[in-house]
């Protein structure tokens, strides 16, 4: 199944988002809560949003976490990774961040179709899967969520996964939950009709190897350059042939569409 | 009234405000942000003789006010460009110039020849200075022969207007627009990207995979002005400039250095409106600094 | 124990840091701030066969992530350098380069002949690259022809070891550094400053009164990593190499690229302590991309 | 006379000023009030301090306009001229600045030799008289001070002039104090043992013809780089021949010593 129907990003706009509150809610893992009247309006799971920030050339992308379309609040958690996310960091409630967005396509959410989903989240992969989790219990669908982070320390949104159903944590050093890694628990869940992976490349691949006889949706990094499908940053090669552009025809793709 | 009407060979643009090549694909996304026909032009993305699917990722990296980029002249080749994106181009009150590369004298040659078969192409953009491919694509740029040869033939296999894009990698930029001026060019465009390389400490390899790119933005802007001028004294044709462009105070600073219109390339990036914001403001920042038109601040750097 | 020891031709450093020629004077001013004997080695601003008074001013101008200068070779001369600053210099544990410049063959040879005379100086730096002097300073360095022949005289000239600095403002840097290498040049250092300019616009004028001047700085560091790899590739001298380094981590992607030792030029100027700083940090970044010594991560940039 | 005696910078040292207040005094020119225990303690009438703000490549020459040893506060008065000091502007309270000093000379004070002296200021040239001031005064000298604006929304530091001694304000286009230039105003202070000027270079070029029989002190600007008499950028001929540094050798000099 192809996702290129699902054009989110004939919706980008330029906006100026304010920051309403900003926590460390693991190591080096922000949450940041936005207010905008637009993005919150239009966004749909799975989409990104672009930071710029001043002093930088390139904007940030960074996952749609969880939208509060009645209070107008977006939520992103990102991790501190380099100069950008560490300067993002430092901002404090009240500024004003220049964004643009919603960008990308989304996770298709098929109702009618499915009964169990299973979310497969590693590190900061997570974030566009809770915002997906909540529409889709939303929708009736069992949400079941595989969680896997480095170290006790660097976990994340448990409560807030568990809220939605089942949720499993996997550390790579079996610090807290499971010790392992989210392809040894995917074996632990007995059936579902699909599911929806975010996180490092090595763990996609993995994944769809694992699962390559179930329906799946990833959604990919790469980076990027104009954030908006203009300048083929960002491709990944198709099982078709020829390249698909992660900021604008992803960043979710069928497991089977790309070639890791 | 500020006059922001530029006329170039085959070009009457109703600002100088145009996308460089490269940094907007073939209009269609940044289409989603504003109208197209607020510009004076668009210079599509690099068009090749038959597809190419570009350079593995990365291909971008961020240098201090800069950026890296080898695409590889990623593109549908130039049949499909002119069956599918010229048409959608033509949709809007703008000049379209089409980026021609090529690996081979032929395949620019060829190239041409298709576009010259559009109406709704207006001039042609000579790329002779990618860094990015290794076929050649750099020779043609930094050889004051080789650029002359193929600038002779893509004017013989085209009746539009050739602007050739300079690279700055050159010892010595104004033989570079000398010999292709000699040969027969319209304009010039320049300044394309330099050659550089960013290596990732983890891993202890290039930032890019293509292991180097070429760097645009702010950080040339100083190298673009430099060279504009020195090209604007000794050569008689127009200049199209770029490289690193942000501010309508820059687009003025090129206009006086002595390029004829400009181009915004990287910053599109960071601001998506950047372009319909510079056409805004562009008459405000003229007045502010004396002139009524954009023609009268061209090279009007006072220089003893 | 992360060992920073560095052996160059003529040059025991203990460290691979050192201020870029033009940037530190003669090193008085930097004393006040800290001990030079905490230093790898200190260039020394460029020396003449007489005293010249440089350019006018405005000399320096600010750009995205880096500077423009012009200051023209202001200096006392060879021999009161020697008999004024090498003295101060000498005061201190650590190596001193004399930095070599003139407007003609000769001038460049009477310069290093006069530096041969004290032992105080451990190695000539000869300045083929400087931009900004007329008679000819920018030929030396962007003809291989011309940078052989000096730098054979030059060899002739003085027993000290020689490291010839390379210009990039080059077609082709590797055949400059083969054409030097292959002339005796001891090592290099790299890169000097890319030609630029910038317009002031309330008065229409180049900021910089010499019209054009070098840039430097972070903006630059991307073109830097990229020659140094590919003259690594190409020659088996030694390599400083310079260009916006401004913290450990640069340091090391200089390493990594092919330098033996680098140079911190311009941002001296934001950060006086700028050097003591880098050379206390590099330990820590060294191990935590896995070297133990200096001399381990030179060239070790990975690339297919 | 010369002051080469005066080696002020040879205690320069790097330091983090912590910002106190901030405020706006007249049109685009702002009083900014930092702490610290070292610069404070040492600087003299006339030096500078070099700020370095984050993202920019070179220093910010800055004069002290003022300090408070007891309170340990230093009083900077700077306009907006362009990114940099807009930058600066926007600093809150609390913020710590890099900045390094005192750089530069001083005004020579000559205790015993003088009376009477005139202070002349122009624009932003103003700030490095006032502490200048305060040292005469408290010397017993009778300090008169003549300060020129464009126009009366760039008028500041009046008042505290005034406490001083006798001031006359001066704009170009006369909509505050006598219409004019300073030199004008020169011409009805009828005696006086030295000036001590800064302002723009026009001014100063003025003033130094028209009191040329005068023992004066000019204070001296130009585009730096390195703001510590290491690179050669700020040099100024010298009537002796070849060029001394403003940032080293200056920025005060005695007027007949430079050619302007
Ligand atoms: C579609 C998409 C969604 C993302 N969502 C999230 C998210 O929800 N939370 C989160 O923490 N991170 C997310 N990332 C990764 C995030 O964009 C990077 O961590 C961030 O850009 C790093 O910026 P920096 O300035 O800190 O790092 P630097 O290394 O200083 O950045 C230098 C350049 O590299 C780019 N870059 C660096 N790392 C990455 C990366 N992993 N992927 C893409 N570009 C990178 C930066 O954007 C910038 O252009 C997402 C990336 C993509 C492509
Ligand atoms: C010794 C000395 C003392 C000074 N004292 C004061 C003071 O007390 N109050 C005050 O308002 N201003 C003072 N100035 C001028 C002040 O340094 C400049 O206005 C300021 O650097 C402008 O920075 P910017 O980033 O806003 O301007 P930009 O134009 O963006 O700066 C670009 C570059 O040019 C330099 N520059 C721009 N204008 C000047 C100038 N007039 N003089 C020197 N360099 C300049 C900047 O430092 C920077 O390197 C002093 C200058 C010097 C040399
Ligand atoms: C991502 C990217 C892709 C580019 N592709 C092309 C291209 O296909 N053809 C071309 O002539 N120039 C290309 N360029 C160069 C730009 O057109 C422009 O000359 C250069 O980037 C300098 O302008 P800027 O600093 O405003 O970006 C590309 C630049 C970037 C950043
Ligand atoms: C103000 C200034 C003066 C310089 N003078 C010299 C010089 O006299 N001789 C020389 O070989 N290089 C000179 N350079 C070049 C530097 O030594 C160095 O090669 C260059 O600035 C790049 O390094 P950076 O980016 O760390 O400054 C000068 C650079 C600056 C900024
Ligand atoms: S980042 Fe430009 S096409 Fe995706
Ligand atoms: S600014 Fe460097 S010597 Fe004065």
């Amino acid at each position: 199944m192809k996702n290129t129907e699902n054009e989110g990003w004939k919706n980008m706009r330029k906006v100026k988002m304010k920051l309403l509150e900003i926590r460390e809610i693991a190591k080096d893992t922000i949450e940041m809560k936005l207010t905008d009247n637009y993005i919150t309006e239009v966004a749909k799971p799975g989409q990104f949003i672009s930071i710029a920030l001043p002093n930088y050339t390139l904007p940030r992308p960074i996952s749609i976490a969880n939208i509060d379309r009645d209070k107008q609040e977006l939520t992103l958690l990102f991790k501190i990774m380099g100069k950008g996310t560490n300067e993002l960091a430092g901002f404090i409630p009240g500024a004003e961040i220049d964004c643009f967005g919603p960008n990308g396509n989304s996770f298709p959410l098929m109702s009618g179709e499915m009964t169990k989903v299973l979310l497969i989240g590693g590190g900061i992969g997570v974030p566009p899967l809770y915002y997906l989790g909540k529409q889709l219990k939303k929708q009736g669908i069992k949400v079941v969520s595989i969680l896997g982070f480095q170290s006790s320390e660097n976990v994340f949104y448990e409560k807030e996964f568990a809220r939605l159903g089942e949720t499993f944590i996997v550390t790579d050093d079996g610090s807290y939950g499971m010790k392992g890694f989210v392809t040894d628990a995917v074996t632990s869940v007995p059936s579902f009709n699909a599911y929806y992976a975010c996180g490092p490349t090595g763990m996609l691949r993995a994944l769809t190897t694992q699962l390559h006889n179930k329906t799946g949706y990833i959604s990919l990094e790469e980076r990027m350059g104009c954030t908006v499908g203009a300048c083929a940053a960002c491709v990944i090669p198709t099982t078709e042939g020829g390249y698909k552009k992660i900021c604008h025809d992803g960043p979710v793709f069928a497991a089977e569409e790309v070639i890791l | 009234m500020i006059d922001l009407q530029v006329e170039l060979p085959g070009l009457k643009l109703k600002n100088p405000l145009m996308p460089a090549s490269g940094c907007f694909g073939f209009g269609r996304e940044y289409s989603k942000f504003y109208d197209l026909s607020l510009l004076g032009a668009v210079m599509m993305k690099a068009a090749t003789g038959e597809e190419r699917s570009g350079n593995p990722t990365p291909r971008v990296a961020e240098t201090s006010s800069g950026m890296l980029n080898a695409i590889g002249l990623q593109n549908p080749g130039v049949a499909k460009i002119i069956k599918e994106e010229v048409p959608f181009l033509a949709n809007y009150d703008t000049a379209v110039i089409a980026n021609v590369a090529g690996s081979t004298v032929e395949e620019y040659e060829e190239v041409a020849t298709k576009f010259n078969q559009t109406s709704d192409v207006h001039a042609l953009e000579l790329n002779i200075s990618c860094p990015n491919v290794k076929e050649g694509g750099i020779q043609f740029g930094t050889d004051p022969e080789m650029a002359k040869h193929v600038t002779e033939k893509v004017k013989q296999a085209s009746n539009k207007p050739v602007y050739v894009k300079l690279s700055p990698n050159v010892s010595n930029i104004v033989a570079m627009a000398k010999a292709v001026e000699e040969a027969g060019a319209d304009g010039l465009t320049m300044i394309n990207t330099l050659t550089g390389m960013q290596l990732h400490l983890p891993s202890r390899r290039p930032l890019i995979a293509n292991k180097t790119g070429g760097l645009s933005g702010p950080a040339i802007k100083p190298i673009a002005i430099r060279m504009i001028y020195e090209v604007r004294q000794a050569t008689n044709i127009p200049i199209i400039g770029m490289g690193g462009i942000q501010t309508a105070e820059d687009v003025l600073e090129f206009l006086l250095a002595g390029a004829n219109a400009v181009a915004v390339g990287t910053a599109n990036f960071q601001n998506p409106l950047i372009l319909p914001e510079l056409i805004s403001e562009l008459p405000e920042v003229l007045r502010k600094y004396g002139f009524s038109s954009v023609k009268e601040a061209v090279g009007k750097a006072v220089i003893e």
